[in-house]
């Protein structure tokens, strides 16, 4: 069964929905390591491109459309780091999915994939440096692997809403190499990277909708 | 327990504070039209002069918006409250300030901050609009001397921003002007110290914790951690502290001449300021340092986080010259 | 728990601070030889000028002694923290501005700047030196209206002290400079509220308690209690209980201009102030009245206390004419 | 036995000492209706006023010049409200005690007496304002009747120390009419007036001054 535009639009709104319940979680993270505001942006972002994609008419807009609304949406709510990152990410992923009427589940593998790999280079991050990439590229690449074995979309994000959370927790022992943390030294230490804990928060939201598409 | 603010919803705090900042005055300032965040001088850019774009996040006014003018910069892309602004705005100024000679970004050094101008930069370069960038990055705190380029950019903007400015008002070149904003940079050198948090209007919490007898040395002006917690001391002592981390680097010989700002991150009054400002004269009397010019008030806020920093510019003859271009800003004249 | 701040002994802070302020504007500012609170402009007096003496207690900054200076005071007599000065420097600052023409004191009406200015007064009768005083009355909080003359002067100041300094500067007479400065302040009409309070250095305590939701309508700019202590609403609805008290005062006709200042108590920022001057703006449209110039910022504090004011002066061409003259001091300048 | 400039000396250097050790209390009663500066004003005026008399040479100085030192010193040191008032109350118990090199009883009543006298003047405030005359006045009336009585020193000044703690504690009730509290209306009712309570403290300290050299 094919993911289409309105599918699309319920997935932007539960990760609005989801990031919105965590804004002070976020903001909290953020405070101890950077300027106390990732759950603003994140919430504002979210709810930005959730309310593009929803004004979408799904019988006229194709998936492309809906991740290129959302960027815009994304970016124009937010700036801050958090804006050029996703709304890379989404551009990513509508270019990956130009011309299609209707997403795969192949094509949307390849699409969370491309969104993993624009955060990266915009951000020109390596994995490590205790950012948001800790929980997108371990995600990514879960879910390419066990796609790439066949297994069914519920699964594959299964095992990358797994990596996400490993990868994000793992960014509380990281120094910070990027954002606002890199000049804080081992002060950073003992304390989860806020990007990552949104990206992970993103991801589930990923994962829910898989399972509840597949199940 | 909520911080009181003066304020209708937050998530409009930062629209409203422009539309005030336009009706205050007009005579300045204009926005561009459907893009409220782009604000731009009435009499600062014109033909042939290189256009500067200042920009960041809100809540360290008169910092960004303030310091635009004829003779300082030219637009200033307005983020939500410490959070750079996204492309959109800074597109919008550069295009209303472009007068054929480039256009500069400056702007401090924060990842948001540079990942929203590049991609605004990527697509003017589509228009044909010639960008270039100069970051300030006059924070002491915030990375060793050998990674000057890493550092954030803090209260210094204001003397790097006015620099750069008189240049284009001069009709400076492209690249002198580009020059004589990495020499003003290279030359600036800025310590902070905070005593207590603001709260974001959105949020109405504070952003830091700090105990009732600590301060925080090198503390970033959007409260990120700093380099050090320490037990509040006196004015002097903390002046001390702060003035021995910028004579260190700043190498200067006797008899050099500097501009100093002492600036008040939001809620500090101007009599500790002033006190602070004593001590800062004692201290470069002692290195032989001659005071040029000096600002002492809220140049550089953060909300009303309480605290303050010292910003030493070293002059020489080209900076001295533009440091005394006079300016015409809503919040600052010369 | 004690407030932080960053000054050295308490008792000090004050001398402290005004050697900060003249060796941060050697150009601007001098105090008179062993009378170091008689801050005077260096430009400002001359012979056959009214020369204008304003002052009161520190903790105000920049008033009193930021608007000393060229069109401006000529000189401030500076107090302790919220206390008026003795008669001593405001002799001295009253000898050092005599240029022969007589000399003007003006300052906030509180009983304790009336005895001493006038124990001043007395003093400098027996020199022959004819000295008048006007002064100011501009909380609109403070007393009824038919009790104008009880009234306090707070933030109205700066408008007033900066009428009357101009009417010296361009040299009017003695009887004129007197007449000018009563119309200035009879047409000037100030509304603030406190949100939290501030911390004397001596003490380092709260001058006054106030709940977590509360604000106080009308508190005096030394901590004095106000009109009523309601609930904290929004900027909106603040600006407009102000703006409402304000309006019902000044009787001001459709066209009529005025003078606008949205001032900071302390530690309430630019945000929230412009904010306020946004609505202010349109109550002011809703009425017919133009906004001839406005000021937006710290121009009359209390320390760190939160809160704003509101102060609206209805300008005629005469009022008009001498707001715009120009003026240079140390911390404002036209 | 007369009043010496010595003795003078130690009754500005006990009203100083008595003062300092109510200053906090006295900023909290200026807090509640004034700007909570009142202990401050007071405590830096009394010790300016202790120390100058305190640097004279007994030999040298009549009591006239312990006044005008002390009038001087006050005043300099504080400006304020209480500068002015205590000034002029010091310049007025100077005048009256001119030329006399040591001070009778008598004189040293009248003195108290002018002292008061010279608040009201320097004031322009009547008894019932809610100001310092609310004590000084009581007690300067109790001192000279007693006295005319023809009683000791201890028992003027016992009685004028009785008449300016109820002349402090009426003052609670008191609409203010002079001064900072002047502009609260009934918002001061249920406060005691700062000045007066300062006030009530000198007397105090005047009255066990007076037991001390009766006793
Ligand atoms: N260069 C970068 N690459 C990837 N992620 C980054 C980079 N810089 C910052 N981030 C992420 O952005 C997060 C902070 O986002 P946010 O708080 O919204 O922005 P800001 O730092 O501008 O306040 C960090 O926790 C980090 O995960
Ligand atoms: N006109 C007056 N006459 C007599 N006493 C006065 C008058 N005005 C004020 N006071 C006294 O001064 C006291 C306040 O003194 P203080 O706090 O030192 O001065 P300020 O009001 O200048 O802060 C009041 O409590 C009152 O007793
Ligand atoms: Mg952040
Ligand atoms: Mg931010
Ligand atoms: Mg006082
Ligand atoms: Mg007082």
């Amino acid at each position: 069964m094919a993911i289409t535009t309105k599918d699309l639009q319920h997935l932007f709104a539960l990760i609005a929905g989801d990031i919105a319940a965590q804004r002070d979680h976020l903001c909290e993270l953020d405070g101890a390591i950077g300027d106390g505001d990732h759950g603003l942006a994140m919430d504002a972002g979210c709810e930005a491109a959730a309310k593009a994609v929803g004004g979408l008419d799904p019988a006229q807009a194709a998936p492309t459309a809906v991740f290129n609304a959302a960027a815009k949406a994304f970016l124009n709510a937010v700036g801050a780091s958090s804006g050029p990152l996703y709304a890379t990410a989404f551009m990513r992923a509508g270019a990956a999915v130009k011309d299609k009427p209707e997403l795969s589940d192949d094509d949307f593998v390849r699409a969370f994939a491309v969104m993993a790999q624009g955060i990266q280079e915009r951000g020109k991050a390596e994995p490590g440096e205790k950012t948001m990439v800790d929980t997108w590229k371990p995600a990514a690449d879960a879910a390419l692997k066990v796609r790439a074995s066949g297994s069914a979309l519920a699964e594959c994000f299964d095992m990358a809403d797994r990596a996400a959370r490993q990868g994000c927790e793992a960014t509380r022992d990281l120094l910070a190499a990027k954002g606002r943390a890199s000049r804080l030294g081992d002060r950073v230490i003992g304390h989860i990277d806020p990007g990552a804990a949104s990206a992970a928060i993103i991801i589930a939201s990923i994962a829910k909708f898989a399972r509840h598409r597949d199940g | 327990m909520k911080t009181k603010k003066l304020i209708n919803a937050g998530a409009d705090a930062v629209d409203e504070m422009l539309q005030g900042v336009l009706v205050a005055h007009p005579r300045h300032l204009y926005a561009v039209e459907d893009v409220p965040r782009a604000i731009i001088a009435r009499n600062g850019p014109r033909k042939g002069k290189v256009g500067l774009v200042i920009g960041g996040g809100s809540g360290h006014e008169p910092t960004f918006l303030g310091y635009v003018g004829k003779g300082l910069a030219d637009a200033a892309a307005i983020g939500n409250v410490f959070a750079s602004p996204p492309p959109d705005p800074i597109i919008a100024c550069a295009k209303a300030v472009d007068g054929g000679a480039g256009v500069l970004f400056m702007y401090g050094n924060y990842a948001g901050d540079v990942m929203n101008f590049d991609m605004a930069a990527e697509m003017l370069a589509l228009d044909e609009i010639e960008v270039r960038t100069v970051l300030t990055t006059d924070d002491v705190a915030s990375a060793p001397a050998d990674q000057r380029e890493e550092r954030r950019g803090v209260a210094g903007n204001v003397f790097i921003f006015k620099a750069a400015g008189a240049a284009c008002d001069l009709l400076y070149s492209f690249d002198e002007v580009e020059r004589a904003a990495r020499h003003a940079n290279a030359r600036t050198y800025t310590m902070g110290v905070a005593l207590a948090p603001c709260s974001l209007p959105q949020t109405l919490k504070p952003n830091f914790l700090i105990g009732e007898e600590e301060m925080e040395i090198g503390m970033g002006i959007h409260g990120e951690p700093g380099v050090a917690r320490e037990s509040l001391k006196t004015a002097d002592a903390v002046t001390d502290e702060l003035m021995d981390s910028i004579l260190r680097e700043m190498k200067a010989e006797r008899g050099d001449r500097v501009a100093v700002l002492v600036n008040s991150l939001g809620s500090t009054p101007m009599m500790e300021l002033y006190i602070m400002m004593r001590r800062v004269k004692a201290r470069l009397d002692e290195a032989g340092l001659v005071i040029h010019t000096s600002l002492v008030g809220n140049y550089c806020t953060s909300l009303e986080m309480a605290g303050a920093s010292i910003t030493v510019m070293h002059l020489d003859d080209e900076l001295q010259r533009l440091i005394d271009h006079p300016c015409d800003c809503a919040m600052f004249a010369r």
